[in-house]
């Protein structure tokens, strides 16, 4: 683990409030995930991996970007350990950094349809550019 | 003025790391009274002991303190010493520099400065104290079981052996509590009845028990030796010494859809009767609520049918009052309600069954016969899931933070057994740990796995979803790393288990205390697991904690044990701490006689002498059953004049150990 | 009188803490079975029962120089003698008002159940009340509440 | 009774439909809308970490213009309705959280959470009743088979929520019995249908939709219902294969009331 | 009042003659008109008086009287009719050594009221009808005498007695009351502990510990008091500390907490008018917020609030306006 992962693991426990050490590695939260398939670290192994210091790997993962903010994992961990917010946490890492935003607006128009609704780019930018 | 000596010890390191026990004794020896301060490694040993036996003797001692572990731990133990000395045995007093010192405090300097208060304390206490005498109570040589699953059948089997009497109180109809329902134990593989069963009988048909079934204990009174206690004996509408239990009156009874609860609701039974084939009594009851006659007071069938004419459909609850000299408590457990963990879909679906249920879907004398088949079709399953931990290890939000210990065990029975009836189900286990401590627990696990084929997965199961008459089971395989997803035709749950609901109100009625999760609270978790807190309260079974069954029935007979050593006494020595009243001060107002809960308070009047030409004068004064005090001191605040006081915690002693705090 | 302040300066409170024996006196020890720290002011007096801590006792460690009392029972319903807390939380209620409409800072008095299992709970509320009683700093209220004119010169 | 309303931001566009019924709806019952003026966009997604600050602003204007309303704040659309009661959960539980928004918000009574928000449907079944709509309904909507789809917004965090059982609710199946017609259970209704993913990973929510879609048709479900603009969208446009048609609860409650025609 | 004291005198002779009792206690002139204090008399009577300033409440001396030969009669106002009940209930009065006579109260004169009015030099005083007319060195003064009652008055009871084996009443009864008796404790509830601090401190710093409250009040009546007591380490006497008279003061007031009748006497011998019966109320107050209302002394054998309890109550710390109303 290096020093700014070190950093990087108390900042996104300190912003998410998740203690990984409540994790009694059930893996409840990954056996619940809708969007497993999609993910290359699980959400499991979020809570791990911050404990361990790998953020560096997380952080580029796609997992952060395929996360559907569905709270499953949040609502059904038996130790209220909560990963959706770790996930969140280690997106924000990326996207508070200068010009790491994942979703661009000049992307948006090819991505349009005609019965899309708002709420659809609201989210979008809320969740992957700050 | 007292001859004081101060006895430090080192509890090896657990007290000498933190605290200088050299310059606590040295301190000690300038306290005003102390004549004799020396610090020890271990003062509880043999040599401990005799080191303070000596200096008594050689320092002409009349009052001692010793600086060590929490008197609720070694007070016993050091008054003893001191008597042995030739002392009064409450010449004593303990400083705990262990417990409330050493062990939670860091830094030396400042464990030392307060480890001397604390001597300082006692040493203050010590030399107000004076010579209490207990006074001694009879014991009543008959036992209480509260509870007649098999750990309060083995307890008063046990205590009846060795020739005192027993009574067994058992809410249900029937003795035998979850043990009856059980098909098959582990590891041995017998059967639940086959060894459960003939303990039933041997209970009904033993000359020194009792069994009070259908019936609650209401209300206790009194203390160790000398309880008494009300008993509900609620109607049964059938004449217990009548009836014959041929069950003919059941196989007559109009209202037939009432839930078995012997079968956990998973068929039903009649109005009246009979929970099981060998239930003890064998005696039919009526369930008022959904008897016609007791409804409408039209049908009267059972009794038109009953040969030995035992049904009484006006019966009432009875109460009894019985004495006692100890008391079991063996309540039991249930599994938890199931409604909070929902992703399993034990609500939606009647093919996500608990293990319990399961139990009964296997048995014999169960709702199938013994034929494996799901409730919601009756068709044989071929895929099984098992989930374990289902509200056993969480967070305090989320349910019960223990481990329920049993499940891991009777999760490979019930894997093992469907597996060797039906090979061609396939059983999946999804667990978190596998937990198997115990005598053959891990071979037959292994059993399990190897033989018998089951499928052992490391991982929770997220998401059950009922979807076209298939139990679509979603999970983690965290060995493999993958999302897994299968179609089954049923799912077992391993609930959680949580001690029966009368646990807490039983507690409060025996003073007896229960943790966070409402488990009783042993004396002490290593030197006294079968004892409550609370003299003359015993404990049995999964009351105290999770157990399996020999656990269960070990325990049972430990406990047993401790109540033979009681009742074999034919005089207990009380509890010399009690209240007594300075009748100089006495106003006889009566206050205190309202806050005493044992009723120990009364009044006479006395003559006084008095200033004046009158010289006396007759007043009306309070006086305390020391036998019946149990020195709580309620009476002593509401006491206005300060004529109320406690022997060994007297107002004087008190104040003594607060300037010696705050010196 | 104690020494209230050490070699740095801080305030060092004295705190007179009243157990109950069956479940508070317990639960302290369990805090130390567990090993979970509270501060070494914390000074404990071991009572039958909550019931048995006059209003006396409680003026007289304030006369003497404490500047925090907290007295530990059973919970309401789990007291040992049936009863005694329900007692002790009448009249603590009433006396901690009184020290209140006196003017003393409500916080120096407390009173918490803490049964026997449960030392974690013990620990945090002595950790709680000591960090309580520095913000508060040294007793002088009840004490001076009577020498109006010592204060003033 | 009146309640404040917040609409948001795609009732006012593409969710038209949403929100004219439930106010027709909602006359028809004799309960008051009364739209909050100036209300400003909830952000659509909570911002769960904790130094969020600023994202939760506009859901405390919200809740702070119906407190001082004196009103119940009434919501419909689900991600709405998840931001603002989470948030506002925020407001009561976060000492640092409501510190930092009062302080940047200077309201001139500060906010601590005091207003009880409401989704319609709660407003249906505790307000109105479901029995009482039974007896409202002069078009029931006999024979027809309707699967309740829930998403994830309105169940979960069900302790913060406190809508339904989030794993078996039930809140739905009930209104859409009270209308007359027959609901279906189905598969996956309190699972995520993928929505939030459209514009990043259109193939994850076509999966996702495609899922929920199947179940409803394989349980014979005539009509899916939803509360949500985001699973509308996405359960109506991306799912592949077997279509179902999926609309707004309010459409159909509006229906039933008899006040579709007049509106629409 | 004349007329009052007219019956009085009457009834009591025939008492006396018909030896119903062989004792009355009343009251009797002191130095000056308007100090009368307690007495004990014989069938004579002699030095009996009943007027506006018999303010003194009698019940407390039925404790040494009923334990001497034969009855002693005992004068009530109705405020004094309580602490008669509450004496009963604990059984410090033996009931069939006592006959009572409730007489009738217009309200009692505060002398400390009349001077301040700037009334100087009182030779003597008298009452007329709903006046107090002084004969002072510098001429005769009128003032009202609703201007000029005792504290407690102003918030009376009630004119009715709670006990009494006969009544002696006027045809006309006089409603003294006009304040809410919380007032001034809500006053300073409403204040900040430091301005509670402060006036207390004000109040309390000008105790000389002379005891008058203790001795005048019917339920401080303890054979021996704890403050007196060198067996239980807590006798003290004024000035050893500091302390002393907040303790005294606050653990007499906790003392008799639910017993106390609220009737004032402690307010009125302070020789330094230290407001003592607001320490009083406030534990009064409490209990009829927390615990529900509850008035010692309105029936004999009554469950006082401190040896009561439910198991919902509130707990330490709760206070009726921090939501631990019940």
């Amino acid at each position: 683990m290096s020093f700014e992962e070190k950093e990087m693991a108390e900042n996104i426990k300190r912003i998410s409030g998740v203690n990984p050490r409540k994790c009694m590695k059930c893996g409840k939260c990954s056996g619940t995930c809708p969007a497993y398939e999609e993910m290359d670290y699980h959400p499991h192994e979020f809570v791990a991996m911050v404990e361990k210091g790998r953020i560096d790997e997380l952080l580029a993962s796609k997992s952060i970007w395929t996360c559907l903010s569905c709270f499953a994992c949040v609502e059904r961990c038996p130790r209220s350990v909560e990963p959706a917010k770790l996930i969140e946490a280690v997106r924000l890492e990326v996207i508070r950094a200068q010009g790491a935003n994942h979703l661009k607006a000049v992307q948006i128009p090819e991505l349009l349809d005609e019965k899309l609704p708002q709420q659809a780019i609201v989210s979008a930018f809320r969740k992957y550019s700050k | 003025m007292q001859r004081i000596g101060v006895f430090v010890c080192w509890c090896g390191t657990n007290i000498a790391a933190t605290v200088d026990v050299k310059a606590v004794a040295e301190a000690a020896r300038k306290e005003p009274g102390v004549v004799f301060a020396t610090d020890y490694q271990y003062m509880c040993s043999e040599a401990g002991q005799k080191l303070i036996r000596d200096a008594i003797a050689e320092h002409k001692l009349t009052g001692v303190v010793i600086c060590s572990c929490s008197p609720r731990m070694h007070e016993a133990t050091f008054r003893k010493t001191v008597e042995a000395a030739g002392l009064n045995p409450y010449m004593l007093e303990v400083a705990n520099i262990r417990e409330q010192c050493s062990w939670i405090h860091k830094d030396r300097t400042e464990a030392t400065e307060k480890a001397v208060v604390l001597a300082r304390t006692a040493i203050a206490k010590v030399s107000l104290n004076v010579p209490l005498t207990a006074g001694e109570s009879p014991v009543t040589k008959r036992a209480l079981v509260i509870g007649g699953g098999i750990a309060g059948i083995q307890s008063a089997l046990d205590i009846a052996d060795a020739g005192y009497e027993v009574d067994i109180v058992e809410k249900q109809p029937t003795i035998g509590g979850k043990m009856t329902q059980i098909d098959k134990t582990f590891p041995t593989l017998d059967c639940a009845a086959c060894i459960l069963t003939p303990k039933m009988v041997d209970a009904a048909q033993h000359e020194k028990i009792t069994i009070y079934s259908y019936s609650e204990v209401t209300e206790v009174t009194g203390f160790v030796g000398a309880f008494k206690a009300r008993i509900k004996r609620k109607a049964r509408f059938v004449d217990e010494t009548k009836c014959t239990g041929c069950g003919e009156c059941t196989s007559k009874c109009p209202s037939k859809k009432n839930k078995n609860e012997f079968n956990l609701g998973l068929d039903n039974r009649t109005a009246i009767y009979i929970p099981f084939a060998q239930a003890v009594p064998k005696v039919a009851v009526i369930d008022a609520e959904s008897c016609i006659k007791k409804k409408t007071g039209k049908c009267g069938l059972c009794q038109k049918i009953c040969g030995a004419g035992a049904i009484d459909y006006e019966q009432k609850d009875e109460y009894i009052e019985r004495e006692y000299g100890a008391i079991v408590v063996a309540t039991g457990y249930n599994p938890i309600d199931l409604a909070k963990y929902d992703e399993y879909a034990y609500s939606q679906s009647p093919d996500v069954v608990t293990s319990l249920e399961l139990e009964r879907l296997m048995n014999a004398a169960g709702p199938t016969k013994g034929t494996l088949l799901r409730p919601s079709d009756g068709t044989h399953p071929h895929t099984i899931v098992f989930i374990q931990c289902v509200g056993s290890r969480c967070d305090d939000a989320r349910g019960k933070p223990y481990c329920s210990k049993i499940c891991c065990m009777y999760t490979a029975k019930h894997a093992m057994l469907i597996r060797e009836k039906y090979p061609d189900t396939e059983v999946h286990v999804f667990y978190i740990d596998v937990r198997t401590p115990g005598k053959n627990f891990d071979e037959f696990y292994r059993r399990a796995v190897e033989q018998y084929g089951v499928d052992y997965i490391k991982g929770m199961v997220g998401k059950v979803v009922p979807h076209d008459g298939k139990l679509l089971v979603q999970g983690s395989d965290l060995i493999a790393n993958e999302q897994v997803r299968i179609e089954a035709d049923m799912v077992v749950l391993a609930a959680a288990i949580e001690p029966d609901k009368s646990a807490r109100s039983i507690a409060t009625m025996l003073t007896a205390s229960i943790d966070t999760n409402d488990f009783f609270t042993e004396a002490h978790p290593k030197l006294r697991p079968v004892e409550s807190p609370t003299a003359g309260v015993f404990l049995s079974g999964v009351c105290q904690g999770p157990k399996d069954i020999p656990e269960t029935v070990a325990q049972a007979s430990a406990c047993a044990a401790k109540v033979i050593g009681l009742l074999a006494k034919d005089k207990l020595k009380g509890n010399p701490c009690v209240a007594h009243v300075n009748e100089e001060m006495c106003n006889g107002c009566s206050t205190c006689e309202k806050v005493c809960p044992y009723g120990a308070i009364t009044y006479q009047d006395k003559e006084f002498r008095v200033p004046g030409p009158k010289r006396t004068e007759i007043r009306r004064v309070a006086s305390v059953n020391e036998a019946v005090c149990q020195g709580c001191g309620a009476c002593t605040v509401a006491c206005m004049s300060g004529a109320m006081d406690i022997k060994g915690f007297a107002n004087k002693q008190i104040f003594a150990e607060v300037d010696a705090i705050c010196r | 009188m104690q020494i209230k302040i050490d070699e740095n300066g801080n305030f060092k409170p004295t705190i007179v803490a009243f157990c109950c024996n069956w479940c508070s006196y317990a639960g302290a020890d369990l805090a130390g079975t567990s090993r979970l720290s509270y501060p070494a002011n914390v000074k404990i007096v071991r009572v039958p029962c909550s019931c048995r801590v006059n209003p006396l006792f409680i003026l007289r460690a304030f006369q003497r120089g404490a500047d925090g009392v907290i007295l530990c029972g059973c919970h309401p319903g789990d007291c040992h003698y049936t009863t005694g807390n329900y007692y002790t939380r009448r009249r603590m209620t009433l006396l901690f008002n009184m020290l209140d409409y006196l003017g003393i800072e409500r916080d120096r008095t407390r009173v918490e159940w803490v049964s026997a299992a449960e030392g974690a709970k013990m620990a945090r509320v002595m950790n709680e009340f000591v960090a309580r009683i520095c913000e508060l700093g040294e007793n002088k209220r009840l004490e001076d509440l009577r020498c109006k004119k010592s204060l003033e010169e | 009774m009146t309640f404040s309303y917040y609409p948001g931001c795609t009732l006012k566009t593409k969710a038209k439909d949403l929100d004219r019924y439930a106010r027709s709806a909602a006359a028809a019952l004799g309960v008051e809308m009364a739209e909050l003026p100036e209300w400003q966009c909830c952000g659509a997604v909570y911002p769960q970490a904790k130094d969020e600050i600023a994202t939760k602003l506009s859901a405390v204007r919200a809740l702070m213009a119906a407190r001082d309303e004196g009103r119940e704040l009434l919501t419909l659309c689900s991600a709405c309705h998840h931001v603002i009661k989470r948030v506002n959960h925020d407001m009561v539980s976060d000492e640092n959280i409501r510190t930092k928004v009062n302080n940047y918000l200077k309201p001139e009574v500060p906010y601590t959470g005091e207003t009880k928000v409401i989704h319609y449907l709660e407003m249906l079944r505790d307000t109105v009743g479901f029995d009482e709509l039974a007896k409202r309904v002069t078009r029931p909507l006999k024979g027809r088979r309707i699967a309740a789809y829930y998403g994830c917004m309105l169940l979960r965090p069900g302790n913060v929520m406190g809508f339904d059982d989030p794993e078996n609710p039930r809140i739905m199946e009930d209104f859409i019995r009270a209308i007359g017609a027959e609901p279906v259970v189905i598969a996956y209704r309190n699972e995520c249908c993928g929505g939030y993913m459209t514009l990043e990973n259109r193939a994850l929510a076509q999966k996702k939709a495609t899922t929920v879609v199947d179940a409803a048709a394989s349980a014979g479900a005539d009509t899916i219902v939803t509360a949500c603009p985001l699973c509308q969208y996405n359960l109506d446009v991306n799912a592949v294969g077997e279509r179902v048609p999926v609309l707004y609860f309010t459409e159909l409650l509006a229906e039933a009331l008899g006040v579709k025609e007049a509106e629409a | 009042m004349q007329e009052i004291f007219g019956r009085i005198k009457k009834r009591a002779a025939e008492l006396f003659a018909d030896g119903t009792v062989t004792r009355m206690v009343g009251w009797q002139k002191g130095e000056s008109d308007y100090d009368k204090t307690p007495a004990v008399f014989g069938p004579d009577m002699k030095g009996f008086v009943y007027d506006g300033f018999c303010g003194a409440n009698l019940s407390k001396y039925l404790i040494n009287l009923s334990k001497v030969e034969g009855r002693t009669l005992v004068l009530l106002k109705p405020c004094d009719s309580y602490s008669f009940n509450q004496l009963l209930t604990e059984h410090r009065i033996d009931r069939d050594k006592v006959y009572a006579i409730g007489i009738d109260c217009n309200g009692k004169l505060d002398i400390n009221k009349i001077r301040a009015l700037g009334v100087k030099g009182i030779r003597s005083v008298a009452e007329e009808g709903d006046e107090v007319v002084l004969d002072t060195v510098y001429g005769s003064k009128r003032v009202k005498r609703s201007e000029v009652l005792l504290d407690r008055c102003y918030c009376c009871k009630g004119k009715d007695h709670v006990a009494g084996d006969e009544f002696i009443l006027a045809e006309k009864r006089v409603d003294t009351t006009t304040t809410d008796r919380f007032e001034l404790v809500k006053k300073l509830e409403a204040m900040t502990p430091d301005e509670r601090y402060e006036f207390w401190r004000g109040e309390l710093s000008r105790c000389i510990r002379c005891n008058a409250c203790r001795n005048v009040c019917p339920a401080c009546s303890c054979v021996k008091c704890v403050f007196d007591n060198p067996a239980l380490g807590t006798d003290s006497k004024a000035n050893s500390d500091t302390f002393e008279e907040n303790m005294f003061h606050i653990i007499r007031a906790f003392h008799v907490a639910g017993r106390c009748t609220d009737c004032g006497e402690c307010s009125r011998v302070c020789p330094q008018h230290i407001p003592l019966h607001l320490l009083n109320r406030k534990f009064i107050r409490d209990i009829d917020e927390l615990y529900g209302e509850y008035q010692a002394g309105a029936e004999v054998g009554q469950r006082g609030p401190l040896t009561d309890f439910a198991k919902n109550d509130a707990e330490p710390g709760a206070t009726p306006d921090k939501g631990g109303k019940k």
